[in-house]
């Protein structure tokens, strides 16, 4: 590759983290609005798979590349295909229709952005704001070991690592009880 | 012109949070198909998960907040499953899952 | 002073109350009828004794006093004791009770049932006038709520369900403002026992210490309030027709003869002594209050169609004078106003019952349709008319005492009022004798005539009227005998109130 | 003298309780028992009147010795006991008298009534509370026999009260009597406050000595005028006297002439310190103005017993006036004597209905002097006395004492005498001739009238004598009777003794003749047509007289009516209004307007129910906010943040 | 105290829960009544450990594996939950829904108190959400546990949607919390409070935000709207288990949090009547929510006709009474808690298992089938209408202790009109709580009406419950002295 392709493009170092966060949060923003407010169900669905995209971007751009990472198994290869499979299994029902009648739209999207306001004016106000730039901040390092040591420490996340496989087994136990064909006539 | 460029700080992060949570809420708000009102849930766990990852980074203690995102993960996992199988039940018992529909209990 | 008589007291009708519900199924009806007389026979006996133990009892302050720590937590004592006016309102509670007891002798539906809530009540009725510490004092004006729903919303009359549940939020709602202002006494001073609030009160000319003027003000209000819907007085009054209506005779009896008067003796226990320079403060406006309740439930009266509504609406009439004569804060006011519910509690239930009597036999109340009935049952007659004229304030009875020493006492201190009061007494007379005349008097219809229907009053009424009756004119001719078993412990509490009050 | 005093009020105390116990079983339904009683009391009385004669008095030290304490407050004690002087004496005397031919003349008027012996045992308590009235030391207990006597009055008005017109009677009088007795009970208030005590001793000397002030006196003294007022049926309580005439004849005679009117009289008489000059006037006018009126409305009546009983409240007027104008001891001697010929006229008219088979309208009647020679002549005698028929009758004396002191007061009030006079000579004379004299104008009922049996005709004869004797200072008894308690009641009082001044006894001959001979002329001579021509022109004035001044009228439009729809309006108010005040303005505003009376539908029905309302109000609309749908949860809780998140954060 | 002595409890809940799964996978649809036995055994193990915790002193309040704090007040949670489990299963062997729930039943109950035992020691962000909503889902199954009954479906839909929801909010509001205080555990978010970070108007988006949560799962104004409809889709037991136990956790896991966000308590105390204390906003928002909670419970219930209904919206109310000693924040209030929650425990077991019972008897939950059960079944209706008025808080019944004790630590702290507020909103609640002993007794009894038997075992579990409602005022000091006890171990403002 000639240097001059190299040279037509202005060196973005610099400039390049900021790029990359406006790009992805603008991906996410849009995708969000776009599952709130997208006709049909699937759409909307999409619309949440590119959000969830972004936001892993997010993470990576944060450092927090472990999270990322399961973000993007987990959300995407997780939950959104079981919604996705809750959405063609309920295809059939009759309020295929998406969105709500417009006034309530309308009541919700102005509850939105009112909680918006509210929240935005908050965290303007408080001192968080004065945090020093993402540039400045030391090189992030790996965080998976770091996660790791953190989840299995008795002083750190031991407990609610040990309680979190109590939850998963119960939602285990209750999701399974629930759709089992009516085997008996309970 | 390309400051706001390179300074990118913890507010813009927490903007995009809270963005991303507003957008959750009107998801539940605006959508009649149960299914939809559980995309808006996933989104608002998403909100906290950002806000977790970034006060993460940005905060002294290192890799706590990323932690506590890992957990509500979990929790957003389990909990899609069981409201999905609900969902399916309700669908099962009365072939529709409109949210307005399914208000048989009242007063 | 180890004696538990009073306990025994209380505990006779309890014991009784649970006895009647062991009473076997089939002879339901019967045995506990007996039950039922046989403890209000022995309560009212042991009233006696407690007469006569008081009598006995020399030196100021309280006798038969039974005292334990029950509730250290919250240094609640089971105090008991009785003064003068505790006895005296013990007499005519079990005095009262006998009466209604004999008057339910034909209650056919599950007696069971109706005897035992019976000697609750009663039970219930006597722990509050011997409760000397404030929270068994609230505890036992709770218990007595309960039965009395039930009796008036099982064995009442048509409405009796709204009757019953208004009858219980009035007091309910009255009882809980009491609850809230006895809870600051004790957070404020530590102690549930009224002697030693009112010795507080003496020795600090006031509770709360100074420049709580404010919350002594609304402390009194709160318990006035709760003792005024008990009394009742006028803005509260509403229930009493109501319960009244809806309620068997015996109950209407009881109710009217006593548990009206628990407001007054609220009064005269609590809420004067523990705030007297409140109350004189708010004196006149209990006045003004009194005065509407005298008139304006005459003037109710007047328009009433169902005879026990009317004379519901006149109980509320008498029941100003008590309000009244007390607010004077002057001793005719006080004895007036105490002898005025010794005499109502008298008259009122034999009111009651002469209504019962004639609605037994003609199943409906209304004024017009009666007539003549002196003729058609001439005992019958002339009780009720005796009745009719002892309510009225005639002379020689005991109403007309209690009506005229009140009025020498407001008049004392509040001359202008007292007189809007007495156009009450003319009102009162037009009433009642438009009663007397359109029951009574007149020619007789038909269907009264027959004798099988409607026979004269018979041995049991009699047992209840004839001994009512007696008391009143007793009361009327020698008014003495029944004022002082009262008077000089009344007249205590009264120069405690005075000399704080600063009334002159 | 104590237990003489004991016995006359205790013998028919006796009897009543006997009576009303025993009465029905007893032989003869117990008439006879209750003539001894009432005779063992007029025996004590007329004892008693000859040992006060002898100038015999209550010695302090018994007196007090009689007296019991019978309510004490605090330091204040109630003594209650009995007093006598020569005001009771006379008082004793004429009651128990009038009684005792009541009850004699009855025994024969009353055979055979269904309730013959209740009759005598109502005649019995009367005459006991009237007798405790008089005898009373203290205000209490004269209130209390006031009370009684209205009562006994109100059962024996409405004995008859099968039928609905005497029920209605008594009911009027009782309640028009008891707003009387509200004077009385602010005159006991007024004077309990001050001198913490009710015996007269005490009341008098507080009102000599000044420690009651002079307004008291005044408003004290005004009180007890409005309770007498109402007993003695003067102007403008008078309206229950007419109407009380439903009550058995006997009756009216006992109470209506000699008795419980005269209480009121007898009230002022014996609080008379209390009453101060200005007091004083409204006594001589309302007495002068219910003379007037009272002879004016008599004299277009035409029931026997209605003319009567006009006349008494006429006469009791002249009393009143009498009394206002210092001449204490004149009105209460012509109390006697009225009570007399008064009494007579009434047994008389009595015997007249017994004889014609309850006949009262006196237009049916007529010549009947032929047919009842004694009854005639009694009341001719009566006629004369109350006309004032000079030097013979007692009527002369005791009316021109009255006229004499009223001359010496005003002038003007003794004109008003004057005309009171004539025209009581008048109406009586009137009466007179259209009952005995002349032709009988209703053959069925002349035929049929026959002289009464002896217990009818002799108590006659004994009040004939006496309404003539009574006059004649014989023994100087009222002078000695009257004089020491006029000393002793009237402060520096000037109080004409006896004296006449000749012009105005001229004058009260002149006035007595003058109605009796007009009266003579116009209705034993004259035609009956010619009668009806002289009428013609007052014709309008007439109908005024026999509609009483309209009074019963204006009562019931200005008491009667407001009373019953201002208990009507809040009996309503009170189901709804107090009872629904939480039911908002406009709700009773509307259904106010839409006819208030409280039939139409009860809106909202009661104090809880209106707080109820409110609750099931505020409960309803939660109910709606329950809508079921997932939505609205949510929505609200969301709301609800995003409000707090903004407010906080401004 | 170990770590692993500290975990006895979830434990011996989780072998309980595994056992029950093989159990029931053992017999193969045999259902034989062993799986009660086993969870039974389970809880009554872990009460009893509580009760050890509880009579010995070998708590010494450290916190254990950073994130559980073993006090007293965790030790009297966790046996509450535990009873409250027990007499739940208990209750649906003998109520409505199917009288004999497979293993899954079992084991979701054993997961819940396993959760709730946590929630209530949990001083870690992380613990505390997780404990929480495994709280939740278990709920959640709990009451769509009939798949084939429509409204249970219904039911069990809003509250898993609602219940999402609001704990989303709680994360998002956790996450700001965890900005502030720089570290998951409420000890260094206690530390950022101290030091100023209360001022910081985030902190209050936060609080109202966590609130959300605890709001809703103690049903507590404006969170309260699933409560009525899950009362009434769901099984009376499973209903009666959501009402005492996840709420008395909630409340448990609100103190947790309060203690940490509330470090300074409501300091500008005027000395009377000041009605709103402005101090803190945490007082703030605990005070207008309870005030908000009384009123809705008890004004919406007076219009119910289902019994079901009724008990939720008096649930509510008691919420909002409790919330009041919340917002006091005294120890002598947080004892008045402690004492009310046990108090509450009975009383509302009991009314649920009387509903339960009703139900099944008469086949709906409407107040109208109450008709004439006074003289039906004299017992039964003696017992509920006992219940009733205690709930009202009449005198010399439990409830009215309860009242007491909680509206004096009000009045205590000079707070008039707001103690006033709630005895009068005791005064109104009569009137709904005398609609059913209006159908049992005033009604007389239709003829043909059937007698309601009451199962042996059903009248023994009534008994267990009534006794103390009744006999409890003997004994009262004893508790009002030992409620107190606990309250100093959870140091509180020191």
């Amino acid at each position: 590759m000639t240097p001059s392709l190299a040279s037509l493009i202005p060196d973005l170092t610099p400039v390049l983290p900021g790029l990359v966060f406006w790009v992805l949060a603008g991906l996410s923003v849009v995708s969000a609005v776009a599952a709130a407010m997208a006709p049909k169900i699937v759409h909307a669905a999409f619309g949440l798979m590119a959000a969830f995209f972004g936001v892993a971007g997010l993470y990576a751009l944060l450092g927090a590349d472990f999270l990322s990472l399961t973000q993007v198994v987990v959300y995407v290869g997780g939950i959104l295909v079981l919604l996705v499979f809750g959405v063609l299994l309920t295809g059939r029902a009759k309020a295929q229709l998406g969105l709500e009648k417009p006034v309530r739209v309308g009541g919700a999207v102005a509850a939105g952005t009112a909680l918006l306001l509210g929240l935005l004016l908050a965290i303007g106000k408080s001192d968080l704001s004065r945090s020093p730039w993402l540039s400045d901040l030391p090189e992030p390092q790996g965080t998976t070991h770091a996660i790791g040591r953190a989840l299995l420490d008795p002083e750190q996340y031991l407990l609610p690592f040990e309680l979190v496989s109590v939850f998963l087994l119960a939602a285990l136990v209750g999701a399974a009880y629930l759709v089992r064909r009516r085997r008996d006539a309970s | 012109m390309t400051g706001f460029l390179e300074h990118i700080g913890l507010m813009h992060f927490l903007t995009v949070g809270a963005v991303l949570f507003c957008a959750g809420i009107v998801t539940v708000l605006a959508r009649r198909n149960a299914v939809g009102v559980l995309i808006g849930l996933e989104l608002v766990l998403n909100a906290a998960n950002l806000n977790l990852v970034a006060f993460d980074r940005f905060g002294p203690a290192p890799l706590r907040g990323s932690v506590f995102a890992i957990f509500v993960l979990a929790v957003a996992a389990a909990e899609a499953a069981i409201a999905l199988a609900i969902v399916l039940n309700v669908f099962d018992s009365r072939d529709e899952i409109d949210v307005d529909e399914v208000s048989a209990l009242k007063g | 002073m180890g004696s538990n008589l009073l306990t025994l007291t209380f505990l006779i009708p309890l014991a009784g109350s649970l006895l009647v519900l062991l009473v076997p199924k089939e002879s339901a009806g019967r045995a506990c009828r007996w039950v039922n007389l046989l403890t209000s026979l022995a309560t009212f006996g042991a009233t006696l004794a407690v007469w006569s133990g008081w009598s006995k009892h020399t030196g100021g302050g309280y006798a038969l006093v039974e005292d334990a720590a029950w509730i250290k937590a919250f240094s609640i004592r089971y105090h008991l004791g009785v003064d003068g006016v505790s006895v005296a309102l013990l007499l005519l509670t079990s005095f009262v009770s006998l009466g209604g007891s004999l008057a339910s002798w034909n209650i056919e539906k599950s007696p069971k049932g109706y005897h035992s809530m019976f000697l609750l009540l009663l039970g219930g009725m006597i722990g509050v006038f011997m409760a000397l510490d404030m929270f068994l004092f609230y505890l036992f004006w709770e218990i007595m709520l309960l039965p009395m729903y039930f009796l008036i919303g099982i064995w009442g009359g048509p409405r009796r369900q709204y009757a019953a549940i208004k009858f219980f939020l009035y007091t309910l709602a009255g009882s809980v403002l009491m609850l809230a202002a006895i809870v600051l006494i004790w957070i404020k001073h530590g102690t549930f026992q009224i002697p030693e609030i009112v010795a507080l009160v003496k020795a600090h000319g006031g509770l709360f210490g100074e420049g709580a003027e404010g919350l002594r003000i609304a402390c009194f209000i709160a318990f006035f309030v709760a003792f005024a819907i008990k009394v009742p007085s006028f803005p509260f009054h509403t229930w009493l027709p109501d319960a009244h209506v809806e309620a068997p005779t015996p109950i209407s009896m009881i109710l009217a003869g006593v548990l009206l008067k628990m407001g007054g003796y609220g009064l005269i226990r609590m809420a004067y002594p523990f705030f007297p320079t409140a109350a004189a403060t708010l004196g006149t406006t209990i006045v003004v209050i009194s005065l509407i309740s005298i008139v304006y439930a005459a003037f109710v009266a007047m328009a009433q169609t169902d005879f026990k509504k009317l004379v519901a609406y006149s109980s509320v009439s008498h029941m100003g004078f008590v309000t009244l004569g007390l607010a004077s804060l002057t001793p005719e006011g006080h004895n007036g106003a105490m002898y005025m519910m010794l005499a109502h509690g008298t008259i009122s239930p034999m009111l009651f019952m002469i209504v019962g009597v004639i609605y037994e036999r003609a199943h409906h109340r209304d004024l017009d349709r009666f007539g003549g009935l002196a003729w058609a049952m001439p005992t019958y007659g002339v009780l009720a008319a005796f009745g009719i004229f002892a309510s009225l304030g005639l002379p020689a009875l005991s109403g007309f005492i209690a009506e005229i020493t009140v009025f020498l006492g407001s008049f004392q201190s509040f001359p202008r009022l007292t007189l809007v009061a007495t156009v009450g007494m003319v009102v009162t007379a037009a009433y009642y004798l438009i009663t007397l005349q359109k029951v009574y008097l007149g020619d007789t219809p038909a269907v009264y005539r027959d004798k099988a229907h409607y026979p004269d009053v018979s041995r049991r009424e009699l047992l209840v009227l004839v001994p009512l009756a007696i008391v009143t004119l007793w009361m009327g001719i020698l008014p003495d005998g029944a004022m002082s078993i009262y008077r000089g412990d009344l007249e205590g509490i009264l120069e405690g109130v005075k000399a704080i009050a600063g009334k002159p | 003298m104590l237990t003489l005093a004991l016995v006359v009020v205790l013998a028919p105390f006796g009897g009543f309780l006997l009576q009303s116990a025993f009465g029905r079983r007893l032989p003869r339904q117990g008439d006879w028992l209750t003539i001894a009683t009432i005779g063992a009391s007029f025996a004590a009385s007329c004892a008693l009147l000859a040992k006060v004669l002898g100038g015999e008095t209550l010695d302090p030290a018994v007196v007090a010795g009689a007296r019991f304490d019978w309510l004490r407050f605090g330091d204040v004690v109630w003594r209650v006991g009995v007093k006598v002087d020569g005001l009771t004496a006379v008082m004793l005397f004429v009651v128990t008298l009038v009684a005792f031919l009541v009850h004699v003349f009855s025994s024969a008027y009353m055979k055979g009534d269904p309730k013959y012996w209740k009759f005598f045992a109502w005649l019995q308590m009367f005459s006991t509370s009237m007798l405790v009235l008089v005898l009373a030391d203290n205000l209490l207990v004269l209130f209390i026999g006031w009370e009684l006597v209205g009562l006994c009055s109100y059962k024996l008005i409405g004995f008859w009260s099968e039928k609905a017109a005497p029920g209605n009677a008594a009911r009027k009088a009782f309640i028009t009597t008891r707003i009387g007795d509200l004077g009385m009970v602010a005159a006991l208030m007024l004077v309990y406050a001050q001198t913490k005590s009710f015996a007269f001793e005490d009341m008098f000397r507080a009102a000599t000595t000044g420690s009651l002030d002079s307004q008291t006196c005044t408003w004290a003294s005004l009180g007890l005028l409005f309770a007498a007022m109402g007993k003695s049926a003067q102007f403008p309580l008078h309206v229950w006297l007419p109407d009380a005439m439903e009550g058995p004849t006997p009756v009216s005679a006992l109470i209506h002439a000699a008795t419980m009117v005269a209480a009121g009289v007898y009230l002022v008489g014996r609080c008379y310190p209390l009453f101060t000059d200005a007091s004083l006037l409204v006594v001589a006018a309302v007495g002068g103005v219910t003379a007037v009126m009272a002879g004016l409305i008599a004299l277009a009546q035409d029931d026997i017993k209605k003319v009567l009983a006009y006349s008494t409240v006429s006469q009791l007027g002249f009393m009143f006036l009498g009394l206002g104008c210092k001449a204490w001891h004149a009105a209460l001697f012509h109390l006697t004597t009225h009570a007399f010929f008064k009494a007579l006229m009434f047994l008389g008219s009595g015997s007249v209905i017994h004889a014609c088979h309850h006949e009262q309208d006196m237009r049916r009647m007529g010549g009947l002097w032929r047919k009842m020679p004694i009854t005639g002549t009694t009341f001719f005698v009566g006629v004369l006395a109350i006309a004032g028929f000079p030097f013979v009758t007692a009527g002369f004396y005791s009316k021109d004492a009255i006229l004499a002191g009223a001359w010496h007061m005003h002038p003007a009030l003794a004109w008003v005498g004057l005309g009171a006079a004539v025209l009581t000579a008048f109406y009586m004379f009137r009466l007179f001739a259209m009952t005995f004299l002349g032709k009988p104008k209703d053959e069925h009922v002349f035929e049929h009238a026959h002289e009464s049996p002896l217990p009818m005709t002799l108590p006659l004869v004994v009040l004939g004598v006496l309404s003539v004797v009574a006059g004649w200072d014989l023994v100087g008894w009222h002078t000695k009777l009257l004089e020491p308690t006029a000393a002793a009641v009237t402060s520096a009082g000037s109080v004409h003794g006896h004296e006449h001044s000749e012009v105005v006894m001229t004058l009260a001959i002149v006035a007595g003749l003058f109605g009796l001979v007009a009266g003579f002329v116009l209705f034993a001579k004259t035609s009956p047509a010619r009668v009806a021509a002289l009428k013609r022109p007052f014709a309008a004035l007439e109908r005024a007289f026999a509609r009483k001044f309209g009074f019963d009228e204006l009562y019931r439009e200005l008491v009667l009516r407001p009373a019953y729809t201002l208990a009507k309006i809040l009996s309503w108010a009170d189901a709804e209004g107090v009872d629904g005040a939480v039911n908002g303005i406009g709700r009773t505003a509307r259904s106010a307007s839409r006819g208030s009376g409280w039939a139409d539908a009860k809106v909202v029905d009661g104090a809880v129910r209106g707080t109820g309302a409110a609750v099931l109000a505020g409960g309803g609309g939660l109910s709606r906010l329950q809508s079921g749908r997932f939505r609205t949860y949510v929505a609200a809780g969301v709301v609800v943040v995003a409000t707090v998140l903004v407010v906080l954060s401004f | 105290m170990t770590a692993l002595g500290a975990l006895l409890p979830s434990i011996l809940l989780t072998a309980g829960v595994l056992a029950v799964l093989f159990a029931d996978a053992a017999a193969k649809g045999r259902r034989p009544l062993l799986l009660p036995w086993i969870s039974g055994t389970a809880l009554v193990a872990v009460a009893a450990v509580a009760v050890a915790w509880l009579a010995g002193d070998r708590l010494g309040d450290r916190v254990v594996l950073g994130a559980l704090r073993m006090d007293a007040f965790t030790a009297v949670l966790t046996l509450f939950c535990a009873v409250a489990g027990l007499v739940s299963i208990l209750a649906t062997l003998v109520g409505d829904g199917n009288s004999r729930p497979g293993g899954e039943f079992h084991a979701l109950v054993l997961c819940a108190v396993v959760g709730m035992s946590v929630l209530a020691a949990a001083v870690d962000m992380v613990t505390l959400y997780l404990a929480f909503e495994l709280v939740s889902i278990t709920g959640y199954v709990l009451v769509g546990m009939r798949r084939a009954d429509r409204l249970a479906n219904e039911a069990a839909m809003k509250y898993v949607l609602f219940g999402a929801v609001s704990s989303g909010l709680m994360v998002y509001g956790l996450s700001l919390l965890f900005g502030l205080a720089g570290g998951t555990s409420l000890e260094a978010l206690r530390a950022a409070v101290v030091s100023g970070a209360s001022s910081q108007p985030v902190f209050v988006a936060a609080v109202v935000l966590v609130f959300a949560g605890f709001a809703f799962k103690v049903s507590a104004a404006p969170f309260h709207f699933w409560a009525p409809d899950v009362y009434q889709g769901a099984p009376t037991a499973v209903a009666g288990f959501l009402s005492v136990a996840s709420k008395a956790a909630g409340f448990a896991g609100l103190v947790r949090v309060v203690l940490a966000l509330g470090a300074q308590p409501a300091t500008a105390k005027e000395p009377i009547a000041s009605f709103l204390p402005w101090g803190s906003p945490v007082a703030a928002v605990l005070a207008v929510a309870a005030v908000l909670t009384m009123t809705v419970g008890n004004l919406a219930a007076c219009r119910q006709k289902d019994l079901k209904r009724l008990l939720a919206y008096s649930s509510i109310a008691h919420a909002g009474y409790m919330l009041m000693a919340l917002a006091v924040w005294t120890p002598n209030a947080m004892s008045a808690l402690v004492f009310y929650l046990v108090t509450y425990l009975f009383m509302n077991l009991a009314a649920f298992l009387f509903a339960g019972i009703v139900v099944r008897a008469t086949g709906s939950s409407s107040i109208d089938s109450l008709h004439g059960l006074g003289f039906r079944n004299p017992w039964l209706a003696a017992a509920f209408t006992l219940v009733m008025l205690s709930l009202t808080g009449i005198p010399p019944m439990l409830g009215f202790l309860g009242k007491l004790v909680l509206f004096e630590s009000v009045l205590r702290e000079g707070w008039v009109w707001f103690a006033v507020i709630g005895l009068l909103n005791g005064a109104i609640s009569l009137y709904y709580y005398a609609l059913p002993l209006r159908r049992m007794y005033l009604e007389g009894v239709a003829e043909g009406a059937p007698p309601v038997r009451l199962a042996p075992g059903a009248a023994v579990l009534a008994a267990v419950l009534v006794l103390p409602v009744v006999a409890f005022f003997l004994w009262w000091s004893p508790l009002a002295d030992w409620a107190r006890t606990v309250v100093p171990s959870l140091r509180i403002g020191s």
